[in-house]
Parts: C-alpha cells; structure tokens; sequence
C-alpha cells in the first residue's frame, strides 16, 4: 500500500477528475456532520422551550390562585 | 323524495349507515354536484390543451408524447380530485358516525373509491382517445389507451384514497395529498405507458394490461384497508 | 420474562439511559473508520483502469446508496411495531429514521450525479436504478412532510407509520417496475461498474467505509431518537431534571 | 326499574384521566351510568367535556384508567358497545349535500320515520331543502331528529346538544330525553345551560382538574 | 412573543388589521407553516420526475421538452397552491373582518399574493435550474428560464389571487380553480417558454422578458382590485 | 344621555325586509337605535336573525327598504359605519394558525391592552398556545376579548355571543356589555338565552313574518 500520488498538488487536482471528487467528499461530510449536529442543537432548543413553557405554567397557576382568592369575596 | 325512500329500504340500524345505503347515497352526492364530475375532466382537456402551447405544435413530437403525456395528465387529474374524497364528510362529522357504526369502514371506503372512479376516471378514460387524435396518437395505439387507463385509474382511485385518508384531519393539505401519493403511482404509471408504448410499436401488451389488472385486485384488497386504518387514526385528533 | 424485558425496551427512559453509554463509543467508531476509510480510499486505493480517479467517489456513493435503502425498512419496521404493539419508543425511530434516510439518500444522488459526470458525461440519466432512487427520496420526504403536516405527536406518528407501511409494499413493485421500464424503452448503453469485479485493494477501504457509514447511522438514528424522546416526554420529571441538569453543567462552565 | 344498579351498570368508568398533547385535563374521574341514567358533564370551558365524551366512545386514544361497557372492559367491548351508541358532537353528522330527509335516511330510518321525527323537532317543510341551505339551529335539529326515531339506541352520548337550539327546539328535545329515560334508554352529555331533567346526575369536572406544577414535582407521572 | 408585540405597533383601528400588521401576520403564517411552503416545490419536482416515466428517458426528447414542461409545472404548482390562499382565513371568519375593517381589501390582497410569491414562485424559480439539469435542458437556457419564472410566477400569484377569491366560498372547489384561471395564465406561458426557448435557439430573449415583465405591472395594478371585488361577492352568501 | 333619541339616532331600519334564495324571511321590520342602546333580535331557528345581521353590516345585499347610519342611507354611508362596527358572527374570526395575542394584535391591540383583555376572558396562560389548540369556548373567548380592548368601536352586532360560553364566561361577557352601554355605545345581538341587560329592548322576528301563501295570492311581491 502506498500513496497512489507524485505529489500534493497531484492529489487535489487528480488528473482533472479532482473537483468531482472532493465536492462529492465535501458535501457528504458536510450533511454527515449536519445529520451529528441537529439532535444537539434540538437539545439546546427543547431546553428554552422548557424554560418557557414552564412560565406559562407559572402564569397559569398564578391565574388559578387568583381566581380562587377572588370568588369567596 | 324517492331517492330518501330507496336509501331506506337498506336496514333500520341507526348507529350507522347500511352499505346500500351507503352506496345510493354515495352516487346522489356525486351526480347532485355535477360539477365535481366535470372539474377533472376539463382539467385534463385544458392542461393537456395547454401542452403544445408549451413545447411547440409539431405533429411528430406531439405523437411521441402523447402515452405519456395523456397517462400523466390521467394521473394529475385522479390525484387532484382525491383531495375532497373524504374531506366533507370528516368535516360535518359523518366520517366519525361512519366508523362508529358496526359496518366496517373498509367497505365504505370500497364503494367511496369506486363511486370516484365511477364519476371521475371512468369519464377520463372514455374521453382519452379524443385527445389522443388531438395530440395525433398513431392508430395503434387507442385501444390499448382506453384499457390501460379503464385499470390503471382505477387503481389510483384506490391508491389515492389510502392519501385522501391520511390527510383528511389537517387543516389545510395543500399539495402533500399529491407529494404523498405520486410516488406510489409509478408502477401503475409505468405499466400503463409501456403497454400503449408497446402498441404503438407493434409489440404485444396483453402481458402489460395483465400487470395492471393484477396491480388492481392487489389495491383493491389493500388500499381499503390501509384507508380505514388512517381514518380512525386522523379522527383521533 | 420475555414480555418484560420487551416492554422495558419500549419504555423511552429505559432507551435513554441505556443508550447514553453507547454514543460515544459509536461516534468514536464511526470517526475512526470514516477518517481511515476516506483516506485510504482517497489518497491509498489503485486508481482504476477504466475511470481514472473519479471512481473513488465509489467511497462513499456505494455506502451511503446502502444506507439509504437499508433506512427505508428500518423505518417501516419500527412504524409497523408501534403501529402493533402500540410502543412509543418505536414510533420516536420510525420518526428519527425518516430524516437520517432522507439525507444518505440525497448523499447518494448527489454523489452518484457528479460521478456521472466525468463517467458518463452528464450529471444525470434516467437510468432505472437512479429514477428509483429518486422516487425512494420522494417516499422519504412524503413521511416527513406528513410528520410535519399533523400538530398531534401521536396522530403523526400513526399516519406516518400507516404511510411508511404502504410504501414498503410499494418498494418491490416500484423497483420492478422501473427496472421494466428502462429495459423496455432502450437497451443499458450504461453499465455500472460490476461490484463481483472489484479488486481486493480497492475492496478493503470500500467495506472499512461501509462500516463507518453503519456506525454513523446507529449513532445518529439513537441520538436523533433520544432528542425525540426528551421533546417528547419533557412533562416528565426526569426529562427535565435531565434538561436542567444540562443547564446548570453549561453555566458552570462559563 | 333497576333494582340494582351496580348490577346493571351500562357503563362503568374507572380512575380516568385524560390527557391533550401530554397535559393532563382531569385525573381520576369514576362513575357509573346504570341503565336509565342520565349524567351531565359540567366543566369551565376548556375544561375537557369534549375530550372526556370522545373518549367514552373510543375516538381519543390518549386516556389511562378504565373503562367498561356491560361489564367489559375497552377496547374489547368497543365494537358491542357501538352497536347501543349513539353519539352527536360537535360537529352534527350532518351532510351539507343531502336533504334533511336523506340524511336520516342514511342513519337507516324509513321515510314515514324520518318525517315524523322531522316533524317532532319543527323541521316540517324543510325536508327536502339541502341542508347546506339551512340555518345553524336547523342543521343542529336535523342531527337531533334522529334522537326521535323509533328505535334509537339505548346510550346517548351528546355533545352539547342544547346548543343554538331555541326555547322551544330546548323543551322538545328534553321531552325527548324523559321519554328515553323513561324507557330505560341512558344517556351522558354536556351543556353550558341547565337541563330540567328528572333524576340527572351531575359531575363536575373542576373536582378532578390536576394541578399541573403539583404534578410535575411529584414523580407519579413519570412513565407515562 | 415578540412577534406579536412587533405586530402590535402597527396600529390601533380595533375594527380590522393594519397593513404592517397585515404583513407581518401573513408572513409569520407562512413561516409557521413551514411545510405549506416545501409541498408545491416537491410537488414541482416529483411531477418533473414523473414526466420521463412516462414519455421515456431519450435525453433529447427530454431536451426538447424541459422547457415546455418546467413551466407547464410550474404553472400547475403555483396554481394548485392557491387554492388555499384564502380559505382559512374564509372559513374562521377573518376574511369578512378584513372585508368589514377600514383598510381597502386591496392592499389585503395584493399583500397575501406577495407573500404567496415569496414562499412559492420564488423558490420555485431558484430550483428551476437543478430541473433543467435533470432534463437535459441546453446551457443557454438557465439563465433565461430563472428570470422568465420569476417574473412569470408573480404574475400568476397575482391572476391565481383572482380565482382563489371567486372560489372560496364554494365548500369544495376542487379543480374549478384551476379551470378558471389556467386559460388566465396563458399568455404569460406562451412568452415564457418563448423566451427560453428562444434563448435556447440563440435568438434575443429581451423582448419577451419585457413583455412577461409588463405582465406583471399589469396584474399588479389590476388583479388585486378583480380579487377584492370577488371576496366581497364571495362573502355574501 | 341621549335626550332626544330621534335626533342621536346612529342606525335606523326603515321598513326591511330580508330574502334567502328569493323566499321573503320577514318584511316590515323598522326600527331605530339611539346610543347607549341595546337590541336583542328573537327568533326560532331559522327566523333570519342571522341574515338580519349580515344584512345590517352590509354583507347580505339581498334586502328591500333602507337602513342609515347616522341620517345617511347605506350603502352611501357604508365606509363611516364600517368604522365604528364590531361584528362578531358565527365564524369568529379568530386565527387558528395564531395564538390569542397574535389574534388580537391583528386586530390592532398593543400587547399589554391584549393581555388585559384576555385576562378579562379568563384565557390568561393561554396567550401563547395556537388557536387552533384551544377548545370551542375558549375559541369563542378569543373572539369576545375584541369587546374587552379599550377602544373598541361604538356600534356591536353580534350574533349569538353566549354560544359555547360557559356560565362564568356568559356573567362577564354581560358585564362587559352594560359597560359599553355605560360608555355611550350601542349593540345589536341575537341570543337564544336570555340576557340580563339594563335598557334592553327585544325585537321578535316572529312579528314581521311572512305568510308565504298569502303574499303570493296577493300580487304585491310578484315581481320582487
Ligand atoms: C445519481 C446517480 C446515481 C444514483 C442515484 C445511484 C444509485 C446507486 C445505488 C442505489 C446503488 C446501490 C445498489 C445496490 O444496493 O444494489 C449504487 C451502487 C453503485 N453505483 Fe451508483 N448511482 C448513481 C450514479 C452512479 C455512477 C455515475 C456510477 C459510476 C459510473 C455509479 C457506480 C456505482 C457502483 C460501482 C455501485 C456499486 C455496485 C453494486 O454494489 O452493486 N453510480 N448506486
Ligand atoms: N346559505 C343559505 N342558502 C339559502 N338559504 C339559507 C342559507 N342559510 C340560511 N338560509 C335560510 O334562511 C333562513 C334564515 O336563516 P338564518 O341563518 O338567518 O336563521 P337564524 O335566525 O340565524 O337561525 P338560527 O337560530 O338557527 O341561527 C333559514 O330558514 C334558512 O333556510
Ligand atoms: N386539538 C387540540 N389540540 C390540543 N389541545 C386541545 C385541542 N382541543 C382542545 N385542546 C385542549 O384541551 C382542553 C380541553 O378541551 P375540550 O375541547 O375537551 O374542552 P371542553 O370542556 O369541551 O370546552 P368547551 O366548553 O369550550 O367546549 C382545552 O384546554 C384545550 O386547550
Ligand atoms: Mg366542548
Ligand atoms: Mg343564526
């Protein structure tokens, strides 16, 4: 096993079949590390709609506790 | 008032509709919106009017696309028309009193898609070979045209259901009707082209229209299945 | 004892726990051999007689094409288990699978397109087994704009497992039939390399890459199916302990 | 007639709660509907009446507890337990595109039944307009009429059926209601206005609200 | 939250929406409504895709076609997607608040088809090219067939608006829309595949750019006062 | 304050009567509204009170007679009384695709006015779920909040605003109604439940029917 190529320059360019080559590698890596990336942005994203949604629940619960101190008056 | 005596003849079951009922009532709502009928068919006219419009009148081209162009526009038009296969019923809440009732929904949706093909694709096919000589199909061809669409759309009548179903709770369904059903009208889309292809060559296409009454029975036993199914789940919303 | 530990495995926080140990050990894996493999095939591997060196877009075209139909049933099985035995567990995987398939299928076109190219001269052909890849993307992405189309989680994912069943009947038939179709219209004039050809040299890297692709896929299905688990169960107390726990660790780093 | 209720229970309804996109409506709801009972759901609006009927007849999945028709548990019992339902909500059952006529022929009434429940809830003269073409309160007594026909069957479950019906559709239709009763028929349903009903049983669902942030402190609910 | 605060600066005419908010609201809908946007793109591109299935792969029969066909596609994608330009907001009732509320339904109107452009012609035209590659279309018509689109599919938004707003009282419109409005979009068809195909042929295409363009300004000015006037027929039902 | 309700009259009906499909509902109806009055128009189903309504908002143009607004006839004075009318009919109005706030923000309300007014509807901790989220009630909630906004407009036509309410919801939504009256503006409203209202006047559909039978021997609408 060696390295099939003269020299650095000859492995990008790949006798001119480079460019098809290395956009095809780019873009699967690329989506690969999309696919790697998202369910940890989501993580990020489920925590503030946790937050918020747990101010609501206070503000409703509060509302509750309103009402409840108003009726008997 | 006759037509509300004949639909009552079938059984005196009130927590549901009885199939014959079922089926007269399916056949007045389609013949007392006569335009519903008409819509699909005059789409298909006016888009596949619109064809040479687009690509140029030249009589050799034309005569090459036409399978095609005649089974996709067949295909756009069943597909369109689907969208309100059930959509009425679900929103007046008869779709509900449908699956409660001790009649089973596959046969409900049997006679629905049989009563569509019978408005929509059965008119479609007996108007096909007049576009055929519009679009100046060689005379081979207008046989096997006529037949293949006969099956083929009503195998999309069924296929098309199980989408109708599955779309039938949302809101506004838009394009996803289509988005989720062409897919799965490829075999039939393929084996229809083939067969008047292979006509209009001179070859045989029985074995093709054998492939497409096959592909019928299949849907026929299973579409409804997997149309009642996502009934019940889209009324569980 | 059988059922018990079948239902254990439905239940999403066991899945949760449990599988977090996993996920570094698969990222590790796939990150080992993607890096290996790519490199070997890129820069180690014969070039090949007929195409020159654009065959070794072979690398991750051949995987990802795998994958991509490999993804199909995974999720059709994992929607007909929910769909059966009614476990929600099964349902988040169905629903994790659809976008995982979707992207290896896209990898696969794109790549097998811009092979095509320098191969064949154009980017695209139809040509039977690249239309039935297409038609394969348009079943994925039919699931996936179903799953968005519904507001109810649950609703969701019955329709989309309803769907992703019928599709899988649909799968054979559509392959056949597009097969027929391409022999019908013309003769292959283009012939995919034959696989049975292939040379041991070019062969090791390609099957090092098939299994980093498989190692990228069980990593990605479970971390997507944990995410889904957390959004959906985040009423849960220990979902949000799970959550805040987070929290609390980011802002003791900063 | 029933000598013991307990016995002849119709529909039992164990330790139920209901749930609407992961939140909690009600919690441990019990109660029995013997047969000639009838029971009304009260509750603010948003309270889950609507959600809690649908689940009583098998169309919202998303409930723990039990629930038992004739002794049986859900869903084995659902297909008999339909054969004895009938139920109206929201949304009528009503097609737009048919006679009032046709519509009740399409619940499987004969023509002399049909018009004569179409009498009983003022809708003579109406039979043979399309329903499309009728107001909101005659559209919802098209959907009643069939509470009219002879042999309905013997469960009711209404989702307010007193809505945009006016003072004298509301009397007609709770005259209905003894005659079913009296009958043996039973019934559950809603409302926002008072029903003048002999021996109707009331529950309020306020007394099963959950208290959310109670909840989620509490780890009952973790494996739901 | 924020965006209902951005919303409120508007304006304080209780009776009916400003116009800013008007903006804003329809695109917070559209964007929230994401997937309402993606169905008429994959709609476009599955059909495309369904066209070689049925007229068959030969590269040059697709090379003469694609033009014809993607506009022909596209056509049908922006009109399919209007149907539901105004139904909802018909059918919750805030069609008729908006009717009722001081603002010239005009601007309503021209307003909801910029944004109906914004989510669909325009990502529509911006795909167009990737299609033209799958179908073969010769270089010298990508950049032709882009600009035509664009101009092309705002005038049909425009028109579309027309026949959304004549149909939406009817509970199923089914393909009356379509019926309505496509010999409406012919002449922007004729001079868009006239262009590209010119382009193509290596013929000036200004002209008929200019013209689609003066199209536009035209439906612009005139299409949306047709829409209003037909919302106001539409809600008196 | 009105002293002389003539001369302060804001809408006046001459003489209307109102058709569906050619059928005459009611002829001869007239009246007038002062400001700070309140109309509630009775009727059994289908009497035509809704038609009445859509006609007097300038939406059902299939009418004989004259309505005015403030001395001027419709459709003259359409525009100006656009700009003081709040309608609520049937359909709400109410976005599904929109939260509560985002709702009433369309309509024009800044964001603490709008919360203020939910609040009022007791759908406070609801402003941010989706509409179409919401159950029957709490829909119809959103709606009425436009009548909580402080600067609503002077004239409300509303149809059948107590529907889906529940008892709470009915107490404060007649509240807010004497307050507006207090205010100086007015209101036209059906109900099929009675209302308590200080100054309310009635008007019955049922007095301006029409005897079908009869007006067609007499040959006075023959040509209508
Ligand atoms: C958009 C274009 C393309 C698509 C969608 C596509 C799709 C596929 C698929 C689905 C497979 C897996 C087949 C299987 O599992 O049996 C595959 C394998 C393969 N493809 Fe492509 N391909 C494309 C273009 C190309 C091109 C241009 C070449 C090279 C000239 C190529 C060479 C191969 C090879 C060598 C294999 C492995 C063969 C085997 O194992 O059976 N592909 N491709
Ligand atoms: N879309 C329509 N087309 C034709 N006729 C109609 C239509 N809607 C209602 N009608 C007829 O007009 C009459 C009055 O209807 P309207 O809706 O005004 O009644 P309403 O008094 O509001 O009744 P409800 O109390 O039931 O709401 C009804 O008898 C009905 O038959
Ligand atoms: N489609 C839905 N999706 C999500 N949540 C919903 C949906 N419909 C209702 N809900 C929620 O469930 C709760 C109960 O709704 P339900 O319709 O059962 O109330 P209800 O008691 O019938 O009220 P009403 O008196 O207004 O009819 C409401 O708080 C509402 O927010
Ligand atoms: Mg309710
Ligand atoms: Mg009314």
């Amino acid at each position: 096993m060696q390295f099939q190529f003269a020299s650095f320059a000859d492995f990008l360019t790949m006798e001119g079949h480079g460019i098809y080559v290395w956009i095809s590698y780019g873009v699967t890596f690329a989506l690969l590390a999309a696919l790697a990336a998202f369910p940890l942005l989501r993580r990020r994203q489920l925590q503030r709609e946790l937050q918020r949604q747990q101010r609501i629940q206070q503000r409703r619960h509060q509302a509750e506790k309103e009402r409840k101190t108003v009726e008997p008056a | 008032m006759s037509s509300a005596e004949s639909l009552s003849m079938a059984g005196r079951n009130h927590g549901g509709p009885s199939l014959a009922a079922l089926l007269r009532v399916e056949l007045l709502l389609a013949l007392r919106k006569r335009a519903d009928i008409a819509n699909p068919l005059l789409f298909f006219v006016t888009v596949l009017a619109l064809l040479p419009l687009g690509v140029g009148p030249e009589p050799d081209l034309l005569a090459r696309l036409a399978p095609g162009m005649i089974w996709v526009m067949a295909l756009l038009a069943t597909l369109l028309s689907q969208e309100s296969l059930f959509r009425s019923d679900f929103e007046d809440g008869s779709l509900e009193q449908q699956a409660l009732s001790s009649q089973p929904l596959y046969f409900a949706v049997l006679i629905k898609a049989a009563v569509h093909w019978l408005v929509t694709g059965l008119p479609l096919a007996l108007l096909s070979p007049m576009l055929g000589l519009m679009l100046n199909l060689p005379a081979a061809g207008y046989f096997c045209l006529l037949v293949s669409l006969l099956l083929g759309t009503a195998s999309m009548s069924l296929i098309g259901a199980v989408g109708a179903a599955l779309t039938v709770a949302l809101r506004r369904p838009g394009l996803l009707l289509a988005l989720i059903v062409m897919p799965l009208y490829v075999p039939v889309l393929i084996f229809g082209t083939g067969a008047v292809q292979a006509a209009i060559d001179g070859y045989v296409f029985g074995p093709q229209l054998a492939i497409l009454a096959a592909l019928l029975a299949a849907a026929a036993a299973l579409a409804p299945l997997a149309a009642a199914g996502a009934i019940r789940i889209s009324l569980d919303n | 004892m059988a059922w018990q530990w079948f239902h254990r495995l439905g239940s999403p926080r066991w899945f949760y726990q449990k599988t977090g140990a996993w996920l570094p050990w698969l990222a590790l894996a796939s990150v080992i051999l993607l890096t290996v493999g790519s490199v070997w095939g890129l820069g180690f591997a014969p070039q090949d007689a007929k195409q020159g060196n654009s065959y070794r877009i072979i690398y991750i075209h051949v995987p990802a094409s795998f994958l991509a139909l490999a993804g199909y049933y995974i999720m059709a099985i994992s929607g007909a288990i929910g769909l059966i035995w009614k476990m929600k567990l099964s349902f988040a995987v169905m629903r994790a699978a659809a976008p995982i398939g979707a992207v290896l299928t896209v990898i696969a076109l794109f790549t097998g397109a811009v092979w095509g190219k320098p191969t064949w001269g154009t980017y695209w052909v139809w040509d039977a087994r690249i239309t039935s890849m297409l038609i394969l993307l348009f079943l994925y992405i039919g699931v996936i704009a179903l799953a968005r189309a519904f507001s109810r989680e649950q609703v969701a994912d019955k329709a989309c497992a309803l769907l992703a069943l019928v599709g899988t009947v649909n799968i054979p038939i559509i392959y056949k039939s597009v097969d027929w179709w391409f022999t019908l219209h013309q003769p292959a004039t283009i012939k995919l390399t034959q696989s049975s050809s292939i040379d041991p040299s070019m062969f090791y890297p390609l099957l090092t890459m098939i299994i980093g692709f498989y190692c990228m896929y069980a990593w990605s299905l479970i971390a997507h199916t944990r995410t889904l688990v957390l959004q959906r169960e985040w009423r849960t107390q220990w979902v949000q302990q799970e959550l805040s726990g987070m929290e609390t660790q980011g802002k003791g780093g900063k | 007639m029933p000598a013991n209720s307990e016995s002849h229970s119709l529909l039992q309804v164990r330790n139920l709660s209901c749930q609407r996109d992961g939140r909690r409506l009600f919690a441990g709801l019990s109660f029995t509907l013997p047969a000639s009972g009838a029971l009304q759901i009260e509750g603010a609006n948003g309270a889950g009446k609507t959600t809690l009927l649908r689940t009583l007849i098998g169309s919202a999945g998303d409930y723990d507890g039990q629930i038992l028709w004739d002794g049986r548990p859900f869903p084995a019992s659902l297909p008999q337990f339909r054969e004895s339902l009938l139920y109206i909500g929201h949304r009528a059952g009503v097609r737009g595109g048919l006679t009032p006529l046709e519509n009740l022929a399409w619940y499987g009434a004969n023509r002399s039944a049909a018009m004569q429940a179409l009498e009983q809830v003022d809708l003579f003269g109406f039979e043979d307009s399309l329903c499309q073409n009728l107001s909101a309160g005659q559209n919802r007594r098209v959907a009643l009429a069939r509470l009219f026909l002879p042999d309905a069957p013997s469960l009711w479950i209404l989702d307010e059926p007193l809505a945009a019906l006016d003072v004298a559709g509301v009397a007609a239709l709770q005259g209905q209601m003894a005659v079913h009763l009296s009958r043996g028929g039973a019934m559950v349903f809603t409302s926002h206005q008072p029903v003048a009903l002999a021996g109707l049983q009331g529950i309020q669902l306020a007394d099963f609200a959950v208290d959310e942030l109670a909840e989620s402190a509490g780890g009952e609910h973790v494996f739901g």
